[in-house]
């Protein structure tokens, strides 16, 4: 049973019964082709063995650098990338062993939502028409599909008028709300959202987040939130991971890891995240990595981190062995062999 | 580098020999038959019969594909009917007379393509550009045997008798009739003369295509961030354009060689038939109304040949010139 | 960040429909189309529409006699007279249409290629070579009614051969004294044709071939792409003329072989298309709604991807023709005593000492057909450009 | 340094700039009336979100602007050292450009020429500016290389732009303004295409050698948390005009613009996750018609008659100033 030490203002998340989504040992690794016959020359291991779990109308956050894997993550999930190894059960079903209509039903369940506003949407259909096409497919809206696409426009903010508009005549923002209308005209249980704001701007931004916010609450839906921008992360999720070069580093209660980061990677990528508070950066502690993240095709022995940790505590066994993720009591894992504890 | 290299001469040898066969087949499935171009009245069916033999036209054709792919790559391209004379000596006879139209005009269109597709881009919107846009987009409309009458016309008929202005280019052949007696100098200039008029038929057409090429690539590279970083450091204007912007803006230029040399052979055959030039061009063409298939095969195979040529050196040219490419 | 303001659905739809709206603009487009286009400030549609019923008009009043003796003439005379009646009906009805049009426009949003049209509606040059087009394509088909002469007809060899421009023979005669102008007008319609189908049956092969290569891609895109690169490295004159060659000339040998040859490059512009878009999320979207594989490349590829095909298949239309003039040129295209533009040239050509015209004037009419059909290539990729779609 | 510029007087001061842009749909007031100074040693950020105009006032100081179709309108003022730039001569403004004022911008992947050598491209300016020749150039540029943190300097100076990650090309970006000891720095969100422990090198390197230069630094960011941690003094931007200016302290501790708090609650701060964060309604307002009056009323929450006339700055202390009627001076 995990129970987070502070109840944040989140609706209690019922973590007794089985996941909706469980993830073990997920890898999805690309091969590099090199010459005029395509011969497999390296595999870019986007993702090298990732496990996680996600209980109904929970948030969890994925969050970590350009590179680490994370988008990949979140696509693999869903099969919309085909993962290379590993398991993933969704509501108990293997969804790697689902076959082309299995598949279409996991569709209805479980939907995706994108990043860039202007190359989310197709340039050439109408808003309502894009709804509409999803109505379709999959057999919902009744007779008259043009209704529930003017109601699934006023479900994200926007108004019925704008049913007949093109992508192109609206904002950013406006754009996300209708990647969600989208998302959300299959009656999906859950979403994954690959950085779903990080191209909008601030004041839009939190425009968005509250809409997604307010819709987990009304629809009990259940978010695997990817972004890079801890500070926003936190704010969403309930429990964070935090991924290093295609593998989790760090899994706690929001909470938690921002107040006690156990992992050095977490730890130094916190200290790093500019705080919007002058008064207190003269004091604050910074730990500033050096080098750059090295490439996945060939990662360092031991653990990914080891060329740039700056654990006082590094020895020979960092570099050879890859450090398990034990998991404390309070439901924290780091996989560090000496992780920080605040004393 | 070598190994870029020898990687793409190994992608070139399929290519080179997919073309061969499908010539191969193209020409075998023809209905004539080349045996009857030789009938004159008094042969005698045996005759006939026995000159099938020996040119192996009677043996099953995946049989007769074999032995011509192996005696293409010896070298041995079979016996031309026409010209009573190996095939190999007929090409070597006409190939370097195409080969140095072909140069000259490549050379021509390319240079001035790029010289003023540079002008228009530098210069946009003004006067120069427009009237530059509609001349150029006069050329590339046209097709270059038309023009190449009009040139005649013009610069080698009116100019000199009807107009009297002192401008006289000849109209045929490769060199004028008394051309022996001329000196070393004068034979250059008498060579050149008759270059002329074929080159610059074939090269306009070409020459607008790369102008306008070239523009478009100048204005799309002129917006790029690294020409604002360029200005920000204070260059004056003809370094960041010539310096900064002209190599990138170069680089599809050079993809364009790979892509306009077909067209460029295609173009051989009108100029060469016009000019009366003994090339490869005017050399297939009758060829192939003569149904002298070794030569229509072999030249056919000739030019698949140097386009494939002409792609690698575009593509040796492109890692030169872009460091991206040159480490893969 | 996103790319500062942009056009927000706040602001009423602009410009457009305001100024088409004028008072009684049905009533005039019935008593002349195009009038109100003009009135409204849009030269190309107007001038179009009022040409056209002007035009058209003009035919009825000189030539009504052939235009009665059609409906029991020859084929081509009842295609001329349907196309004169067609061509008038239009006319009317687009202008009144396209008044109505605007109110539409006022509720529903503006599309991608609404944005196009409008963007090509003001490059005066593009709308100049579309207007050239329509007239020359009204011309081929009503020639039966236009043209002065028969194109076959010999006049006496001894005084009309070779005759400069004269009142009676405007572009001239001959070497077998027939009249030019009237060849050349013949002869439009095996050039305008030719382009037109070639490009049609190469673009559409091109296109499928292309979508599926980028689509699937794996084995069936390496197979498609070596067979294209291996026929688009080959100089593709030749390989016309050696099949045309092999088989006895006619339209339609030269149109499916063009057709079966040209269309390597489309499928490579359309291959790249696919590939770059599937990248794009709103496709990665359609797989992840569960949509079929043969809706999204129906539904989503394809009307994304036909931009550079549509310029594509506009310029090559005009590479075509000056192909198919080449053929003729050689003697492989159409055979006397047809009348064809390159055919035209290729006579002139051991007379241009003594009958320049010959060759000239059927040269012009190719440059400028061809001139046309760039210009409106030209004017479609900068009205497509994906720039301008936000 | 030249002695004429003491640690008071303005290094830069553009009082009442106006940068128009002539589109077919109408003219786009991008910028419309912007003031403000800059002082030597000192970092002066312009915050504002995407369309404020902060990158075209960026751009127009050092005049990289394509004229038609931007265009500095008459009235609007630029002086450098007392000199004024609106209206300089192409060949003064050259010599000015990467020497006296360098500028680096946000995307490391684009603002780098791909086909030439990274040695040679910081060594331009020196050949310009200084006459050095080629060699000396070269070995210039492993220095500055080195002075920016990059390893191997003397393997990387002939290396090309591809050959390098993210953080090192802006390490080469920042090398190249350096080069020839400006006096001003002007830095168009050089972080924001950057990761977070990447931004922080970057920031720190920045902040190490407006020191050491001592040299004056305008930073143009969207990110409140970078201004915090880098900006001595802060202009907040909104529709083309300066809404706010004071002191980093003062305008995050006590921030007078209904926008300027507007975006500091729209901020998740890491420290108090709860709450729900209180968005601005609404989105920014076309260029080509900004509405009369202030431009904020639509979304401001405390919208009221007295934002119908136009909004002048009111004067709140040295250097402090806020452009709402409500603010009381």
């Amino acid at each position: 049973m995990l129970e987070s030490g502070v109840v944040s203002a989140k609706p209690h998340i019922d973590r007794s019964g089985p996941p909706l989504l469980s993830v073990r040992g997920l890898k999805k690794h690309f091969p590099i082709r090199k010459g005029t016959f395509g011969r497999v020359v390296g595999q870019v291991k986007a993702v090298d063995g990732v496990d996680f779990d996600l209980w109904p109308g929970e948030t969890l956050g994925l969050v970590g650098e350009s590179g680490c894997g994370k988008s990949t993550t979140g696509r693999a999930v869903l099969r919309l990338l085909e993962p290379t190894d590993g398991s993933v059960h969704f509501d108990g079903d293997d969804v790697r062993a689902l076959d082309k209509e299995g598949l279409r039903k996991l569709r209805r369940r479980a939907q995706f939502v994108f990043q860039d506003p202007f190359g989310s949407l197709n340039p050439r259909m109408s808003v309502g028409a894009m709804l509409e096409e999803a109505l379709k497919v999959h057999g919902l809206g009744g007779p008259n599909r043009r209704d529930r696409a003017v109601e699934l426009l006023e479900r994200v903010g926007l108004r019925s008028e704008h049913v007949d508009r093109y992508p192109h005549e609206f904002s950013g923002g406006q754009r996300q709300r209708l990647g969600i209308a989208r998302a959300l005209s299959v009656e999906p249980d859950f979403l994954v959202l690959d950085e779903p704001v990080s191209a909008l701007d601030v004041s839009v931004q939190a425009q968005v987040v509250n809409l997604l916010e307010d819709l987990q609450r009304e629809l009990g839906l259940t978010y695997l939130f990817i972004a890079h921008d801890l500070a926003l992360v936190e704010h969403v999720s309930d429990r964070v991971s935090v991924m290093y070069l295609g593998r989790i580093v760090e899994t706690a209660f929001s909470h938690d890891l921002y107040r006690d980061p156990r992992h050095p990677y977490t730890h130094a990528l916190l200290s790093a995240v500019p705080r919007p508070d002058p008064a207190g950066r003269e004091d604050r502690e910074r730990v500033v990595l050096t080098g750059d993240v090295p490439s996945p095709s060939d990662p360092p022995p031991g653990c990914p981190f080891h060329p740039r940790c700056p654990n006082p505590r590094k020895d020979g066994r960092c570099s050879t062995v890859y450090p398990g993720a034990e998991t404390a009591g309070d439901g924290h894992s780091a996989a560090c062999h000496y992780p920080y504890f605040k004393v | 580098m070598t190994q870029y290299v020898l990687r793409r001469l190994l992608g070139a040898i399929p290519l080179v020999l997919g073309i061969a066969t499908i010539i191969f087949f193209l020409v075998n499935l023809a209905p004539g038959d080349p045996t009857l171009l030789l009938l004159s009245p008094g042969v005698t069916d045996e005759v006939i019969q026995q000159m099938r033999e020996n040119f192996g036209l009677d043996q099953p054709v995946h049989i007769r594909y074999v032995k011509w792919i192996g005696a293409m790559l010896t070298g041995d391209f079979g016996y031309s009917f026409t010209h009573s004379r190996p095939v190999a000596d007929v090409l070597m006879d006409f190939l370097p007379n195409t080969l140095i139209l072909s140069a000259s005009a490549l050379l021509v269109a390319f240079l001035f393509g790029i010289v003023l597709g540079t002008i228009q881009a530098v210069r946009q919107y003004s006067a120069m550009d427009s009237s530059l846009s509609v001349v150029l987009l006069f050329f590339y409309s046209m097709p270059s045997f038309w023009l190449a009458l009009m040139l005649i016309l013009t610069m080698s008929l009116y100019a000199r008798n009807v107009w009297g202005l002192p401008i006289y280019f000849p109209a045929s052949g490769m060199m004028s009739t008394d051309y022996e007696f001329l000196s070393a100098g004068g034979k250059l200039v008498d060579r050149v003369k008759h270059l002329v008029l074929p080159t610059l038929s074939l090269a306009l057409v070409l020459m607008a295509g790369i102008a306008r090429y070239m523009r478009g690539s100048m204005l799309e590279v002129v917006r790029q961030d690294f020409v604002r970083t360029a200005h920000a450091k204070g260059l004056p204007e003809r370094t960041v354009v010539f310096k900064h912007a002209l190599r990138n803006a170069l680089l599809p230029i050079i993809t364009l060689v790979g892509l306009y040399i077909p067209f460029l052979f295609s173009g051989t055959v009108f100029i060469e038939t016009i000019f009366a030039w003994p090339g490869m061009g005017r050399l297939i063409v009758e060829a192939i109304f003569q149904r002298d298939y070794p030569v229509v095969m072999a030249g056919a195979f000739f030019f698949a040949t140097m386009v494939v040529v002409a792609n690698l050196v575009a593509d040796l040219l492109y890692a030169v010139v872009d460091p991206r490419i040159r480490y893969e | 960040m996103s790319r500062g303001p942009e056009t927000v659905v706040e602001q009423p739809v602009s410009g457009y429909a305001a100024s088409a709206r004028r008072p009684g603009g049905r009533g005039l487009s019935a008593v002349l189309p195009g009038l109100p286009q003009l009135l409204g400030g849009r030269w190309g549609t107007g001038a179009m529409a009022l040409l056209t019923w002007l035009g058209m008009g003009l035919i009825l009043a000189a030539r009504s006699d052939r235009v009665l003796a059609a409906t029991a003439g020859g084929w081509d005379q009842r295609v001329a007279l349907a196309t004169l009646l067609l061509a008038l009906l239009a006319s009317w009805i687009w202008s009144w249409r396209e008044v109505a049009e605007a109110d539409r426009l006022k509720t529903v949003g503006v599309s991608q290629w609404d944005l196009a049209v409008r963007a090509f509606s003001k490059n005066r040059t593009a709308v100049a070579g579309m207007i050239v087009i329509v007239g020359l394509y009204l011309v081929a088909l009503l020639t039966p009614f236009i043209a002065p002469h028969d194109p076959n007809t010999q006049y006496d060899l001894l005084t009309n051969r070779l005759v400069g421009m004269s009142a009676e023979h405007p572009l001239g005669t001959d070497q077998f004294a027939r009249d030019v102008l009237s060849r050349l007008l013949y002869g439009a319609r095996i050039s305008l044709s030719i382009g037109f189908v070639a490009v049609g049956i190469s673009v559409t092969i091109g296109t499928l071939l292309g979508a599926i290569a980028g689509f699937f891609g794996g084995f069936i895109d390496g197979a498609i792409m070596r067979f294209v690169d291996m026929v688009i490295s080959f100089p593709r004159l030749i390989l016309l003329i050696t099949i045309i060659a092999i088989f006895e000339p006619s339209i339609f040998l030269i149109i499916t072989v063009l057709g079966l040859t040209l269309w390597p490059s489309t499928a490579r512009i359309v291959r790249g298309e696919v590939l770059s878009l599937r990248e794009r999320e709103f496709v990665q979207a359609a797989e992840a709604l569960g949509y079929p594989k043969k809706r999204i490349i129906l539904r989503h590829l394809i009307p994304n991807a036909l931009a550079p095909v549509i310029v594509a298949a506009t310029l090559g239309i005009g590479n075509t023709i000056v192909l198919e003039a080449g053929l003729s040129f050689l003697g492989l295209g159409v055979q006397p005593p047809t009348p064809s533009w390159g055919t035209m040239v290729a006579a002139g050509r051991n007379n241009l000492l003594g009958a320049w015209w010959l060759s000239t004037f059927p040269g012009l009419a190719i440059v400028f057909t061809v001139l046309s059909f760039n210009l409106v290539g030209d004017g479609l990729r900068d009205a497509l450009d994906p720039r301008l779609r936000s | 340094m030249s002695d004429a510029q003491t640690a008071g007087a303005s290094l830069l001061a553009v009082s009442d700039l106006r940068t128009w842009f002539h589109t077919d749909q109408g003219v786009a007031r991008a910028v419309d009336g912007v003031s403000f100074e800059v002082r030597g040693r000192e970092t002066l950020g312009i915050v504002g979100e995407s369309g404020c105009g902060k990158t075209v006032t960026s751009l127009s100081v050092l005049g990289l602007l394509p004229q038609p179709p931007a265009k500095i309108q008459e009235g609007s003022s630029i002086r450098f050292e007392g000199e004024e730039l609106v209206g300089a001569s192409t060949k003064r403004m050259r010599a000015l450009r990467g020497n006296e004022i360098s500028m680096i911008f946000q995307e490391p992947m684009s603002s780098l020429n791909p086909v030439y050598k990274v040695g040679d491209q910081i060594g331009e300016a020196l050949r310009l500016h200084r006459g050095m020749n080629k060699r000396a150039s070269r070995a210039e540029a492993v220095r500055l290389l080195t002075e920016v943190g990059i390893p191997e300097p003397d393997r990387r100076v002939d290396e090309y732009p591809h050959q390098l990650s993210g953080g090192m090309r802006q390490r080469v970006m920042i090398a190249m303004a350096l080069s020839c000891e400006p006096q001003l720095l002007i830095a168009d969100e050089p972080t924001t295409a950057l990761d977070v422990t990447i931004q922080a090198q970057i920031l720190e390197l920045l902040a190490s050698l407006r020191d050491s230069h001592g040299m004056a630094v305008l930073l143009i960011t969207h990110d409140l948390g970078v201004v915090a941690e880098v900006c001595d003094r802060v202009v907040v931007m909104y529709a083309g005009q300066v809404v706010e200016t004071g002191t980093v302290h003062e305008i995050f501790q006590d921030p007078q613009h209904p926008y300027t708090r507007g975006l500091l609650d729209s901020l998740p701060s890491v420290d108090d996750p709860g709450q729900r964060l209180r968005s601005i309604p609404g989105t920014v307002p076309n260029p080509i018609a900004w509405p009369h009056g202030c431009r904020f009323k639509d979304r401001c929450s405390l919208a009221g008659p007295g934002c119908e006339k136009p909004q002048d700055l009111v004067e709140l202390g040295v250097d402090r100033a806020a452009r709402c009627w409500r603010v009381e001076s």
